[in-house]
C-alpha cells in the first residue's frame, strides 16, 4: 500500500532519447512550444515536437486552410514554416528555455533536403531529436508521398540517419494499405523509434458556393475522429517491430492515451487538443499517473504493451 | 501578451432580435485584461461535436470581472451559446490577437455592418472615456436588429447613423454609403463587418488619407498562433494570420482584392 | 420561375439499373428492410441494399460487436446472415413488398463463392442488382481482403460478371494506398458501378479491463467521422473512372449527400445514421429536392460532379 | 411489432439519489403501447457526440401518454439526460423489443439490482392491477438509491426487503441472498441488474423449477434488429439479439457461463 501511494515512475526510453514522461505534443498542433507559454506549464511535457521545418522558409497554402469535420479538422497548411535557419535563430533560444525535450520535425521534397536538414540540426543545442514527417510529395518521384512507397520510406529513413547521430524518429502515413510493412522497413533503415499516425486524406464541400472548403481542395484529418484508426495502426506496428512506437491520433484524455499505451506506445503525441482544450496535455499527464495509481502499477512502463487478448 | 483559459460564468442572456443574442459572462481574468478588438475563444459544446472552439470578439467589458458576448446563430456552436442560461459554464481562452490602436485622434468614425458590430460598442466605451467624438455608423438587415445597440452607443454620447437593407430602419441601402459624407473632420476610422464593406471603407479611408483599422476573421482552430490555419492575403504578398497579426489590421496590410 | 416550382427529377441511373431517387440504405444497417417498416416509407427509398449474404448461413463474431467512438462507430459484426438460401425464402417476400430496389450485397471466403452467389440470385424475382464486398478476406491468398489487391478484386469482379446478367456494382475497401487504382481494375473488368466507402479498419479498448472493446479485437469505423475520407475518395474516383460512383460514408444530411453528389456521385448509400436517425434517409430525400429548387436546378442529374476548381 | 419515432417533451426531471434521476416524458404513442419490460432508444446528445441512442427501459406509464426513465448516470449520454429540464426536447423510438410474459401465476417474486429495477416498477404496477401477490426484492450499493423506489413499490402493494453493498439500508450483502427464502410458493420470478445477479436468481429458480424471465443488457446500435450488434451468448449454441429477441429472455435461454 505505501508503495502505491508514491508517484508512479513516469519516464520513458525512445531508443537513446529518454523522456520524463510519455506525453508529448505534437508538430504544427503546437507552434514553437512558445504559443502556449502562458496556458501550459512547458517544463511539465515529455517532449515537444515542433512545427515541421524544411530548408526555405515556406509561405503555405491559400486560404481558408481549416475546417471543422465531425469530430474533427481538416488542415491544408501546406507545411508553412520560417525555414530552419530563422528556426534555429529565432525559435530555438526560447525552446532551450523550456526544459523539455525538443523534438524537429523535418520535411522535404527531395531526399538530399532531408539529410541537409539532419546535419544542419545536428549540433544545434536543445535539439534533442529528429522527427521525419515522411506524408511529404517526393517531387522527383512526381509527387508521390515518401511515406506510401516503402523503398522511398527507406531511402529517406537512411539519408537522415546518415546524416546525423540525433535520435531519428520516422513518422508514418496512414494512408496506406500495409501499415506494417512501412514501420519494418523503417525499422530496418535504422529509425531510433517510430511515430504514428499522420493525418488521413480528407475533403469537404460547401454546398453552397459548390467548391472545396480547402483553398488545397484535399486536407489532413485528425482529431478524436481518427482514434479508432490510429489505436489500430499502433497496436499493429508495435506487435510487429522492436524498436519503441509513439502513439498519435485523436488522443485527448488520459484514457486515450492509456488506450495506445496498452496498444504497445511507448510514448503519445498530442495534436489537435491542443486546439481545442490547451489544458489536455496535463490532464493527460495526472490523468496516467492517477490510472496507474488505480492499477497498482509502479511506472508507465509497466503497462506498456499490456493489451489482453486472451479468453 | 498574456492569455487566460477562464471557466466563465453566464450571468445573463439576452436575445437582441430575432438570431442576436448576448451572453454576460463573469470572467474576472479576462475582463481585466481585455483590449476593445481582441476576442476569446468560447467551447461551445458539452462534449466533441461541435470540436473546436469558437472565436468572438469581446463585445462589452461591463467591469473588472464580467464581459459581454454578441453573436449571431449561424451554426451548431451559436446555437449552443444562445441555449445556455444563467449559472452554465462556459470555457474560454482569451483575450487574443491584436485589438483596436487607440490614438490621440480627437473625432473618429466607427463602422459596424451586421453582427460586426459587437467589438465596436467596447471601442466606443473606451473612445468616449477619454471624450473623443464618436460617429457611429451602423448597418444591419432590419431594424429590430439594430435597436438595442442604437440605443447603447448613444447613451454613450456617439452619434449614430443607421442604415438597413430592408429599409425598415434609418437609410435604405449599405452602411458603406453613409460613410462618405461623415468622413470630413474624421481623424481615424475604424470597421467591422462583411469584407465588402470593409474594403469600402479603407478605399474612403485611403482616399481621404485616413487613418483605418478593420477586424478580419478567418477559420481559426486555435486562436494562439500555432495551428496557422487562420490566414488571409496580405499586401506584400505574404499571408497573415488572424489570431496573432489580427484580427486587428491596418486596412493597408490587406489584399482586399484577393 | 415557373419551372422552378415543378418538382425536379430526381432519377438516376447506375448503368443498366434506373432509380427513382439517388438515395439508397447502406449493407448491414438497414437490415432486410422490414426491420424499418414502421418507421420508414420504404417506397419512398430509390434502392435498399440488403445485409451482406454468403452461400451459407453465418453466426459471426462473438461480443461485443459494436462500440460507439467518436462522432462514429466501430462493429465487427462478422457478417452474420441467414445464407442465401434463407434469405430468398425469408427475407425477399416481404422485399418484394416494397416498391423500391433492392440489391443484395454478397460476399464470401473464395472467388467461387461470390460466382455461386451471383448465379443463384440472378432469376430471383424482385432482385434489381448485386452489390459485391470485397472486404472480406479472402481464405484461399491467407486471408488477404480482395479489396486490397487490384488482381483479387479484378477476379471476383469478373466472375460475378460472367454468372449474371444482373447490374453488377462493386464496393471498395478505403483501405489501400491507392483508391483510383482499385476502381479502375474493378471497371476495366465489368463493374457497372462502383460503390465506396465500406468501413476504415478501427480499434478500441477498455482501459479499465485492458481487453479490446470489441471481441473480434478490431473492427470496421463508420459514421460522420469518416466522412471526409469518403468524399475524398468518391472524388478521386469519380474524377478517374466513367462508370457511375454510388457515395457512402458517415451521410446523415441532405447536406453531406449534395456534397457526394457534387463530388461525382450518382447517388448515395446511407449507413450508420439509420440507426441513430431512421428519418435521416427521408430528410436527405426532400432535403436534396430542396436544394435543387433554391439552387435552379431542374434535376438531380445536372449537379453530379459540378465541384468547382476553378480559381 | 409497431414502434413509433416520437419527439417527447420532458415533463419533470427527479433526482432520486446521487446519481439516480428519473425523467418523466410526454410520448403519448409510445406511452399508450409500452408493455413492462420493453424499452426505448434515446437521443441524448443535441449534435453528433454522443452519436448513438442510448437504450432505457421504460420506468413507468404514468398515463396513455406519458412514461417515465430511470436512470443512472454512468457516461456522457447520461449525464446529458440528467441535465435536461422541463419543456427539453427528447427524441424516442420505442416501445422495442420482447417485454415480460404476465401468465396467470399469482404468487411471484421480483429481483431487482441496480439501475436494474427500472423495469420492474411497470411490472409490478400490471401485475398488481390484476391482484398477484408480489414480493420485491430490491439491492443497491447504499440505502439513498432504494428509498424513493420502496416507497413507490409499497404503495402498490407489494411486500418489499432490500439489501444493500454497504448495509445502509435491510440486509447487508447480495440481494440474491434473500431470494432463497422468498421463492417459497412463488409461482414465476423476474429478475433484472447485474448479471451475477441473474445468473444466481435463474440458478435457485431453475433448482425450484419456477420459471424465470430475466431482462439483458448489450450495446445497441439500432435498437431495431438491423445492426445485429447487440449479441449474447444463448443455449444451444446461438447468438440471441437482445433488442429483438430481448431484452426478456427465459433464463434457460441464456449461456450463463460464458
Ligand atoms: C476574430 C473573430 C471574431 C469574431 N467575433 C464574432 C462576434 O463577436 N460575434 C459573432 O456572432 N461572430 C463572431 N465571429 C464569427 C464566429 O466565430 C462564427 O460565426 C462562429 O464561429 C460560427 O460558429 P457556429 O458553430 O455557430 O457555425 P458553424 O456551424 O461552424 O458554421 C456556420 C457558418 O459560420 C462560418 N464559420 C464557422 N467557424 C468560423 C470561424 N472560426 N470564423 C469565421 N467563420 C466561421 C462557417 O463557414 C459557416 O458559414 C468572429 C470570428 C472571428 C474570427
Ligand atoms: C435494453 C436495455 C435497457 C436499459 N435500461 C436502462 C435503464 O432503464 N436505466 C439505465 O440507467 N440504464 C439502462 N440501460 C443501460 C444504458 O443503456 C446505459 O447505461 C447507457 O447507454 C450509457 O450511456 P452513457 O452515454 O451515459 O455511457 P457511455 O459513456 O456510453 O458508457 C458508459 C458505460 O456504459 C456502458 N454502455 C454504453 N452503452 C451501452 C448500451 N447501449 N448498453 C449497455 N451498456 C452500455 C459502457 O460500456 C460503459 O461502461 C439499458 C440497456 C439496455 C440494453
Ligand atoms: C494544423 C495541423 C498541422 C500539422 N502539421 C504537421 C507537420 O508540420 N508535420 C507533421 O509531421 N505533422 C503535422 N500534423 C499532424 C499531427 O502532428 C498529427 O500527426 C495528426 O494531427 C494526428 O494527431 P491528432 O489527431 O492528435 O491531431 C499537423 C496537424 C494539424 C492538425
Ligand atoms: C453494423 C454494420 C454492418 C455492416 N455490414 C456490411 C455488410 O454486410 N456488407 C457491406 O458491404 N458493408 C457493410 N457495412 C458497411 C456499410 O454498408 C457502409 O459501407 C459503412 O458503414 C460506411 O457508411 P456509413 O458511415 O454511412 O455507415 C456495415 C456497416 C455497419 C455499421
Ligand atoms: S487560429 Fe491557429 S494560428 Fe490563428
Ligand atoms: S441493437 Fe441493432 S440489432 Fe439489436
Amino acid at each position: 500500500m505505501e508503495q502505491m501511494n508514491t508517484a508512479p515512475d513516469m519516464s520513458v526510453s525512445l531508443g537513446p532519447l529518454v523522456l520524463t514522461n510519455p506525453v508529448m505534443t505534437a508538430s504544427g498542433t503546437f507552434g514553437y512550444a512558445e504559443e502556449f507559454v502562458s496556458l501550459v506549464p512547458l517544463h511539465e511535457l515529455g517532449g515537444v515536437v515542433v512545427k515541421g521545418i524544411s530548408v526555405a522558409p515556406r509561405a503555405g497554402n491559400p486560404p481558408p486552410r481549416v475546417v471543422e469535420t465531425p469530430c474533427g479538422m481538416l488542415n491544408a497548411i501546406g507545411l508553412e514554416n520560417v525555414g530552419v535557419d530563422r528556426f534555429i535563430s529565432e525559435k530555438m533560444p526560447f525552446l532551450r528555455t523550456c526544459e523539455c525535450r525538443v523534438i524537429v520535425n523535418i520535411l522535404g521534397d527531395f531526399i538530399e533536403e532531408y539529410a541537409e536538414l539532419a546535419a544542419r540540426l545536428t549540433d544545434i543545442p536543445g535539439v534533442d531529436g529528429l522527427e521525419i514527417n515522411i506524408s511529404c510529395p517526393n517531387v522527383k518521384k512526381g509527387g508521390v508521398a515518401f511515406g506510401t512507397v516503402p523503398e522511398m520510406a527507406a531511402a529517406v529513413t537512411r539519408a537522415v540517419r546518415e546524416s546525423t547521430h540525433l535520435p531519428v524518429i520516422v513518422k508514418l502515413s496512414p494512408n496506406v494499405t500495409d501499415i506494417v510493412t512501412m514501420a519494418k522497413v523503417v525499422e530496418d533503415n535504422g529509425a531510433h523509434a517510430i511515430s504514428l499516425i499522420n493525418t488521413l486524406i480528407g475533403m469537404a464541400i460547401d454546398v453552397r458556393t459548390r467548391r472545396p472548403k480547402l483553398g488545397n481542395i484535399i486536407g489532413g484529418l485528425s482529431g478524436p475522429a481518427i482514434k479508432p484508426v490510429a489505436l489500430r495502426m499502433v497496436w499493429q506496428v508495435a506487435s510487429a517491430v522492436r524498436v519503441p512506437v509513439i502513439g498519435i491520433g485523436g488522443i485527448g484524455t488520459a484514457e486515450d492515451a492509456v488506450e495506445f499505451l496498452l496498444a504497445g506506445a511507448t510514448a503519445v503525441q498530442v495534436g489537435t487538443a491542443n486546439f481545442y482544450n490547451p489544458s489536455a496535455v496535463c490532464e493527460i499527464l495526472t490523468g496516467i499517473q492517477k490510472y496507474l495509481l488505480e492499477q497498482g502499477e509502479q511506472s508507465v512502463q509497466s503497462i506498456i504493451g499490456t493489451l489482453r487478448l486472451e479468453g | 501578451m498574456s492569455e487566460f483559459q477562464e471557466k466563465s460564468r453566464v450571468v445573463a442572456v439576452e436575445q437582441l432580435a430575432d438570431t442576436f443574442y448576448r451572453l454576460t459572462l463573469s470572467a474576472p481574468q479576462i475582463a481585466s485584461s481585455s483590449q476593445p478588438g481582441q476576442f476569446v475563444m468560447a467551447a461551445c459544446g458539452p462534449y466533441l461535436d461541435p470540436l473546436l472552439r469558437r472565436p468572438f470578439s469581446v463585445h462589452r467589458r461591463c467591469d473588472t470581472h464580467s464581459i459581454q458576448l454578441l453573436f449571431r446563430v449561424v451554426g451548431r456552436g451559436t446555437e449552443l451559446l444562445a441555449a445556455k442560461r444563467p449559472g452554465d459554464v462556459l470555457h474560454l481562452i482569451g483575450p487574443l490577437g491584436r485589438g483596436f490602436d487607440i490614438d490621440d485622434a480627437d473625432r473618429v468614425c466607427l463602422v459596424g455592418g451586421g453582427i460586426g458590430i459587437a467589438p465596436l460598442l467596447f471601442l466606443a466605451e473606451e473612445l468616449r472615456l477619454s471624450q473623443r467624438t464618436c460617429t457611429v455608423l451602423l448597418g444591419s438587415r432590419t431594424a429590430g436588429e439594430l435597436h438595442q445597440l442604437t440605443v447603447e452607443f448613444n447613451a454613450l454620447g456617439c452619434e449614430v447613423e443607421v442604415a438597413t437593407d430592408d429599409g425598415s430602419a434609418g437609410y435604405h441601402g449599405l452602411v458603406a454609403d453613409l460613410l462618405g459624407p461623415c468622413l470630413t473632420g474624421v481623424k481615424r476610422c475604424y470597421a467591422c463587418g462583411p469584407t465588402p464593406m470593409m474594403a469600402r471603407t479603407a478605399q474612403l479611408c485611403l482616399a481621404g488619407r485616413i487613418p483605418c483599422q478593420v477586424s478580419l476573421e478567418a477559420h481559426m482552430a486555435c486562436g494562439l498562433g500555432a495551428c496557422l490555419g487562420c490566414t488571409v492575403h496580405g499586401t506584400a504578398d505574404r499571408y497573415l494570420h488572424i489570431c496573432r497579426q489580427g484580427p486587428v489590421l491596418n486596412a493597408e496590410e490587406v489584399a482586399w482584392n484577393r
